[in-house]
């Protein structure tokens, strides 16, 4: 199996790897902090039984497909208390998708609002965690480290639903996490 | 003492008609409306003396009319519907001070006049104990009524509607004028009529117990006679409108139990289905079409009616239970339904009220451009929500109790040795449980859409309160709305003073159980109950049991206790809920974006849809969508939605009966030729068949 | 074919800017894309408001179906329009072009005859300043920063008045659902208007598209909508190797149309799994559901991608299958085929499933043909289009692929469209098996990743992806760079007819099931 | 009907995962994240192919005591595949490990680091 390769110049402009924004990022990080003491008791209070609220904050669909999969008989989501709340009001965690298109940014902020506290946030795919291929977009306010404080971070591009599995499961510190 | 009222209620009422007339407002109409109010206070307080034990004054008018002398008394009947009309006057009287505060000086004082007109003519009718009289009172009242709706003369539908009530009015009279032709054959007071009755043989006794049932519920409202109810109600002034639906239609129920029951006391089997049959019926349609109306003093209206079919399906009910000789069901069935009656009265009275509050604070009554109201208009809003409690039966409110008394009887019919009249019952019991639940839904859409939410119109916006005299006035009613409701055991015996001797004994023994009586399994509580209030209630104690032999037992005092414990409770919990986490406020979820805009309401449309489209064929809806061209407003145009559902039977009975009457009256055009010698033929032909039918 | 006597193999100039540079005519692709399948350009002297005219003089007017309509921003202010045309009977495309001034005016083509261009044209105001005159509803189609940057008020409910309720979903709706806004207005059960509004998940894909490295763009492409990833990558690889000239191989071309018909047949198991859900039907959910799972993971062992990601490279394929990776294929797909066989006539006589799709969000022929609507959504309203016949791709010349039309229009014939044609793509997938078995083996081709592209040159490429022909069209200036790429997505395409369908005889409960039944992507409609 | 399907819901059996009790394994071939052997590669000059290549920018430069060594971010990571194809030393790969989440970034992020030091 060979893969056809390239050696190619990205166009200029785009600069490698650019830091993100350095007060956004200090914010999140200072939420972080109160944030893994509310993720312990959600832990405590919510033991086996773990809502969540979805969020498609400009997400390319697949990932929702992914999502969507963790129902069917093979993955089974529920068989692990774990459900899909229609309504933030009584999630206890909060799924993101997509690099945060500018007009998702309020629609997040205020489904992340409406949340009952303690809340988790989590990160699902690339695009939620870095911004993906649209890192450095203009059109993107992401990513989602840089408006709410993350608890879990699912990479792949989609995630598999396997993946998935272990990202929520580890929000719920039930798996441990990847070494690396 | 009880002597000297009568006399005194009937002056002061004259006094007002006339400071009405000759002085100048507002002094006319504050000293007027005063008069009325305490006229209406001294009537409930006879009322009261009267059921209480006092003997009823009585007096003999002789007029030298070839009727014969004019006789006028309070017997236990005419006193219970004295106290509610007393009542009601009075609330409405003061009612009216603030209401007519701003109208223009010449029609206030024609609307005091007439108004006390009609005080005097609801008096009258009530003490009226001879025919003649009570034909008199009750064409009086007929024409006040007219005058009082039609005052309001700036709208020609308003003519058109009181028109309207004045003609089915005196098609009833015309019924009734022949039902007393035959009663009165031996003189027209109430004990020669009742004689009369007694002796009459079929047919002609189920005619003249169907024409009184037509008479008077030609004025009830019960269907197919309803016609003009809806029209004529919302059209009055509210105080009048208080009075018509709360007053003067109960007093065709009245006309009913004085009459169709007192002067024919051994009934044909049939009479009493088929009355609860029509009653069910009414209620059920008034009921549906109550929840498609969108003018509030309309749901209002229709639900009037609503009430008016439980009413007389119970009493069909009675007569029943009295046809097939089960005395003590038949008390218990009138019980429930004078009790309906009463509760009706106060619930109905309140909310007309706050509905003319209403269209006073905001100027519109349409349900759609209404909501949040509570804030601004708060008695308003708290005075419709005790009615709307009330009148859509929800513990422990007065109409709560009288309801499930209705339902509670219609359980009975099992007794009722006829399978055709069971059946008929049962249906009708079914039917009307489903009315009760519809009821609940207009009520609770009619409160929902119109008083809690934000303003749907610049009107509501800028809603202000009643001025004083209007919120007194239904400040007034409010207590024995809720006396009633959650003292029944002090209400019943009275109510069962008034039924009873109509058609059969004293129940109120078997509704309310002695003082340690046996009350079953609740024992404890009715022994409780009664030792708690012991010597400071005339009755016997708390505790409602509907029907002998039955273990179904209802408290609503016990019910307001328990209900408020849960309340206090709830409080505690959520404060000590409260004190465990820190709270936090979060706006409404929308979706991820904010709307607080009031057409984001459920309208009250809307919110009846669904069961429009349920009862599309009965309805006979249609419903128009204009969408605009957003062409023409940017993309931003309001949309135009209309409902159309005509009121129940025009399509179907009156459009089909108008047309007959002018076809026939086209060909019978051709009799009225104008000459003088086929009238004369016309009289001998007439003569020919009178000699005929004596002859044979 | 605008003249019948030109030389196909060549099309007149464009002024653009000052003098005169000659577009390249796209190239037929020898032995790998039928000539007729190429576009043909006029793109000179043709004003705007000669297009309908003209299309209606020289061609058979009924049988043209609008494609696609956009704005390129010329880098000296002006700005190109382009229609694009498709002429299914010929199998070719037809693209006018002409020029405008920017912040200009243009005679609307919804006037003139193109009705399906409304949104095209609110699309080209909002991102170009253009204003199409006649148009009947001339507001930008606010998307991305337009819309994050729009008052709060504009989304709002409008005043409806009177007994109107304004009933607003969205953007964040219940489940696990993509994000937009729905503003219905109700006046209880009824729904008697709705508006759309799209655009929340704009992240500039085409613009992106522009930037990347080109052998990147398939890349990028599979990103418009992931679950259409083969067929935007395939469209890009189009695009891009008829800009080029590239042939592509036979047996690349199978294995796009093998992975194009596994894309079509996951989707298709997974719409009716969502469909069976919105009515109830749990059983049914499930059984397709796990449908859905084995092609994933077949694609996964396969491609390396549940989704098929990274398998269309400009040229042709990143990796051949061998012979047991085709056993794999045969041997999963094979019973798949037979449960989804089975499954289909279970729902056909699930009482409870189709009494909810029967006449609900009906879509006529009349309004289908009117907004130029594509793929399933327009087979199930008897509007037999499908790319894959009207204008063969990758393997189809040689497959013929059956079009399953229906009449009905409702959620129910959308709903057995998909059935249909979910069996056929297995059908067709055990087919392409049978024939990669005995075509040569991938040949080792140089890859044509080094080459820039050539200057002022248009490619244009397709795909019939499960929700209808992905359009991508891209434009060289003359240092060879990516100056325009323009995508036009099947979902875009629908999306305009599902707003003019759902009011009238609908009632809420229906609203998910008609949602559903059209089986749309926000993602690919957004960019 | 109801009876039909309920009837081939229960001929179905059980598919479900067992996962996490027991452990799971994606195929082969599948594509998870990339993996970077750090001690493989020094960079040298211009940013290398592999890094221009990363539509994501999951790949990149960084200097760590005097050498400059690459950095992999796998919360950025795409699995696409492009700079194992571009790298001409072997130090990338791709894996079909699938348990990549991770409760902060910092776990995600393969750089060079003195021997010995794992800790995240």
């Amino acid at each position: 199996m060979s893969r056809t390769g390239f050696q190619l110049p990205l166009l200029p402009g785009r600069s490698p790897s650019e830091p993100p924004d350095t007060q956004d990022r200090t914010r999140a990080l200072e939420a972080k902090g109160a944030s893994e003491q509310v993720g312990a008791r959600v832990r405590r209070l919510f033991g086996g039984s773990f809502h969540l609220r979805h969020v498609d904050a400009g997400s390319c669909n697949a990932c929702e497909s992914e999502l969507k999969a963790l129902a069917n008989p093979y993955y089974d989501l529920h068989r692990l208390g774990i459900f899909i709340e229609p309504s933030p009001r009584h999630a206890d965690g909060l799924i993101v998708t997509g690099p945060i298109t500018l007009p998702m940014r309020e629609p997040l902020l205020r489904t992340y609002e409406a949340m009952p506290e303690p809340r988790l946030v989590i990160a699902v795919g690339t695009c939620a965690c870095t911004g993906g291929i649209f890192a450095g977009s203009e059109l993107v306010a992401g990513p989602l480290e840089r408006l709410l404080p993350v608890d879990v971070y699912i990479p792949g591009c989609p995630p598999s639903p396997l993946t998935l599995l272990h990202g929520l499961l580890l929000a719920l510190g039930r798996v441990e996490e990847a070494r690396r | 003492m009880t002597g000297i009222l009568l006399p005194a209620i009937l002056g002061l009422d004259v006094v007002a008609i006339a400071i009405a007339l000759g002085v100048r407002p507002p002094l006319g109409r504050r000293v007027a409306l005063g008069l009325l109010a305490i006229g209406g206070i001294l009537a409930a307080t006879l009322g009261g003396f009267v059921l209480a034990g006092s003997g009823g004054p009585g007096f003999v008018l002789d007029t030298g009319l070839p009727t014969g002398a004019l006789h006028v008394s309070v017997d236990p009947l005419g006193a219970l519907f004295l106290i509610l009309a007393g009542l009601l006057t009075a609330a409405a009287a003061v009612y009216a001070d603030g209401y007519l505060a701003h109208t223009d000086a010449g029609v206030v004082r024609a609307h005091v006049a007439v108004f006390a007109l009609l005080v005097a003519a609801i008096v009258s009718v009530l003490v009226a104990a001879d025919g003649v009289a009570f034909l008199f009172a009750w064409e009086v009242l007929a024409w006040s009524a007219y005058l009082a709706v039609i005052l309001d003369i700036d709208d020609p539908r308003v003519g058109r509607a009181a028109f309207l009530m004045l003609a089915v009015s005196e098609l009833g009279t015309a019924a009734l004028l022949a039902a007393f032709v035959v009663l009165g054959a031996n003189g027209f007071t109430f004990p020669a009529m009742i004689a009369r009755g007694e002796a009459l043989d079929e047919p002609v006794r189920s005619l003249v117990f169907w024409a009184l049932v037509l008479g008077f519920g030609a004025k009830a409202g019960i269907m197919p006679l309803q016609l003009w109810l809806p029209e004529a109600h919302p059209a009055a002034p509210s105080h009048v409108s208080a009075l018509l639906s709360a007053i003067i239609v109960e007093l065709g129920l009245y006309g009913i139990v004085r009459f169709a029951f007192a002067a024919l006391p051994t009934p044909e089997i049939w009479w009493g289905p088929a009355l609860t049959a029509l009653g069910a019926v009414t209620a059920a349609v008034a009921i549906l079409w109550a929840l498609l109306q969108n003018d509030i003093k309309r749901v209002l209206a229709y639900s009037t009616i609503e009430n008016v079919g439980l009413i007389v399906a119970a009493l069909g009910l009675s007569e029943t239970f009295r046809a097939a000789g089960l005395a003590v069901l038949a008390a218990l069935a009138l019980v429930a339904a004078l009790y309906h009656v009463s509760t009706h009265a106060f619930g109905k009275g309140v909310l007309f009220l706050a509905a003319g509050s209403v269209d006073h604070g905001t100027g519109t009554r349409d349900l759609d451009r209404l909501g949040g109201l509570t804030r601004p208009m708060p008695v308003t809003s708290v005075a419709m929500l005790l009615g709307v409690l009330s009148v859509a039966a929800i513990a422990p409110f007065a109409g709560f109790l009288s309801e499930w008394m209705i339902l509670e009887t219609f359980l009975q019919s099992p007794a009722v040795p006829l399978l055709g009249s069971r059946l008929v019952l049962v249906a009708a019991g079914a039917v009307l449980a489903l009315t009760a639940a519809t009821a609940v839904l207009a009520f609770a859409r009619l409160f929902a859409t119109g008083f809690v939410g934000r303003p749907r119109s610049r009107g509501a916006h800028d809603a202000v309160e009643a001025p004083r005299s209007m919120r007194f006035g239904m400040a007034l009613l409010l207590g024995p709305l809720l006396a009633i409701g959650v003292l029944p055991a002090l209400a019943l015996p009275l109510v069962d003073r008034a039924a009873a001797g109509v058609v059969g004994p004293s129940v109120a023994m078997q509704l309310i159980p002695p003082l340690f009586g046996n009350a079953g399994p609740y024992a404890a509580l009715v022994a409780i109950g009664g030792a708690t209030f012991r010597g400071l209630l005339p009755g016997n104690g708390l505790v409602i049991i509907p029907a002998p032999g039955l273990s179904t037992i209802v408290s609503p005092t016990y019910l307001v206790l328990f209900e408020a414990g849960f309340v206090v409770l709830t409080a505690l919990g959520v404060r000590a809920i409260r004190r465990l986490g820190r709270d936090r406020r979060a706006p409404a979820w929308g979706g991820g974006m904010s709307w607080r805009h009031p057409a984001a309401q459920y309208t009250a449309t809307a919110y009846a849809n669904p069961l429009r489209l349920i009862f599309a064929a009965l309805f006979r809806s249609k419903a128009l969508l204009s969408v605009p061209d957003p062409a023409a407003s940017g993309g931003s145009g309001a949309l135009e939605y209309e409902q159309q559902a005509p009121p129940p039977l025009e399509r179907e009975l009156y459009a089909p009966l108008l047309r007959s009457v002018s076809w026939f009256a086209d060909k019978f055009k051709v009799l009225q030729s104008g000459d003088t010698n086929a009238y004369v033929g016309y009289i001998l032909l007439v003569v020919v068949l009178i000699v005929l039918l004596r002859v044979l | 074919m605008l003249h019948p006597d030109a030389d196909p193999a060549r099309v007149r100039g464009h002024s653009r800017g000052g003098g005169a540079t000659s577009f390249s005519r796209i190239e037929p692709l020898a032995g790998a894309i039928p000539v007729s399948a190429t576009a043909e350009l006029e793109l000179e002297g043709l004003a705007i408001a000669e297009w309908p005219d003209r299309v209606r003089r020289q061609t058979h007017r009924e049988s043209v179906m609008f494609a696609d309509l956009f704005g390129t921003a010329d880098p000296d202010g002006g700005v190109s329009l382009t229609l694009l045309l498709s002429l299914p009977d010929g199998g070719r495309w037809l693209a006018l072009r002409d020029r405008i001034e920017a912040e200009s005016t243009y005679p609307s083509l919804v006037a003139g005859g193109f009705p399906a261009a409304e949104w095209y044209e609110r699309e080209m105001l909002g991102s170009l300043g253009i204003h199409p005159v006649g148009h009947p509803h001339p507001e930008s189609l606010l998307r991305g920063a337009a819309l994050a940057s729009a008052d709060m008020a504009r989304f709002a409910p409008l005043p409806a008045g009177g007994h109107v309720v304004d009933f607003p979903l969205g953007p964040v709706r219940s489940g696990i659902v993509e994000s937009g806004h729905y503003g219905i207005r109700t006046v209880g059960e009824e729904i008697v208007d709705l508006r759309l509004q799209l655009g929340f998940k704009h992240r500039g894909v085409e613009q992106m598209l522009a930037a990347v490295a080109w052998p990147l763009a398939p890349r990028v492409a599979e990103r418009i909508s992931g679950t259409d990833g083969v067929a935007h990558s395939m469209a890009a690889a189009g695009a891009l190797e008829r800009l080029l000239g590239v042939d592509v191989p036979l047996r690349a071309r199978q294995l796009r149309s093998l992975f194009g018909e596994l894309e079509r047949l996951y989707n298709h198991a997974g719409y009716q799994a969502d469909l069976c859900g919105a009515t109830g039907l749990a059983v049914a959910q499930a059984q397709f559901d796990i449908l859905k799972e084995q092609i994933l993971r077949l694609a996964a062992r396969i491609a390396g991608h549940r989704y098929l990601f990274g398998t269309i490279v400009v040229g042709g394929v990143a990796d051949d299958l061998d012979d047991a990776a085709l056993n794999d294929v045969r041997d999963t797909v094979r019973p798949v085929r037979d449960a989804f066989e089975a499954l289909i006539d279970l729902v056909a006589t699930s009482s409870s499933h189709q009494d909810r799709l029967q006449t609900t969000g009906r879509l006529t022929l009349e309004e289908a043909t009117r907004y130029a609507v594509v793929g399933p959504v327009a087979r199930a309203s008897g509007l037999a289009v499908d790319a894959r016949r009207d204008h063969p791709y990758a393997a189809y010349d040689a497959l013929r692929p059956t079009l399953h039309v229906v009449d009905g229009g409702d959620a129910a014939a959308r709903s057995q469209v998909r059935l249909e044609e979910g069996l056929a793509s297995a059908d067709l997938v055990l087919d392409l098996v049978e024939e990669l078995r005995e075509s040569a083996p991938l040949p080792a081709l140089p890859s044509p990743a080094s080459r820039t592209l050539p200057g002022d040159t248009v490619g244009f490429g397709w795909a019939e992806g499960a929700r209808g022909t992905e359009l991508h069209w891209v434009e060289t200036d003359r240092a060879g760079a990516i100056g325009r790429y323009r995508v036009r997505s099947a979902s875009f395409a629908c999306w305009q007819a599902f707003a003019r369908c759902v009011p009238g005889d609908n009632i809420l409960t229906d609203f998910p099931i008609i949602e559903q039944s059209f089986g749309l992507s926000f993602a690919g409609s957004d960019r | 009907m109801q009876l039909t399907w309920l009837w081939r819901g229960l001929r179905t059996g059980v598919l479900t995962t067992r996962y996490p009790r027991r452990p799971e394994r994606m195929p082969d071939g599948w594509r998870g994240t990339a993996v970077l052997q750090r001690d493989q590669c020094v960079v040298e000059g211009a940013p290398p192919s592999c890094v221009t290549v990363c539509l994501p920018r999951a790949l990149s430069v960084e200097e760590t005591g005097g050498d400059r060594r690459l950095r992999l971010d796998h919360a950025a990571c795409i699995a696409c595949g492009l700079c194992v194809a571009a790298c001409p030393r072997g130090a990338l790969s791709i894996s079909n490990e699938f348990e990549l989440a991770a409760s902060s970034r910092a776990r995600l992020i393969s750089e060079h680091r003195p021997k010995g030091d794992r800790a995240a």
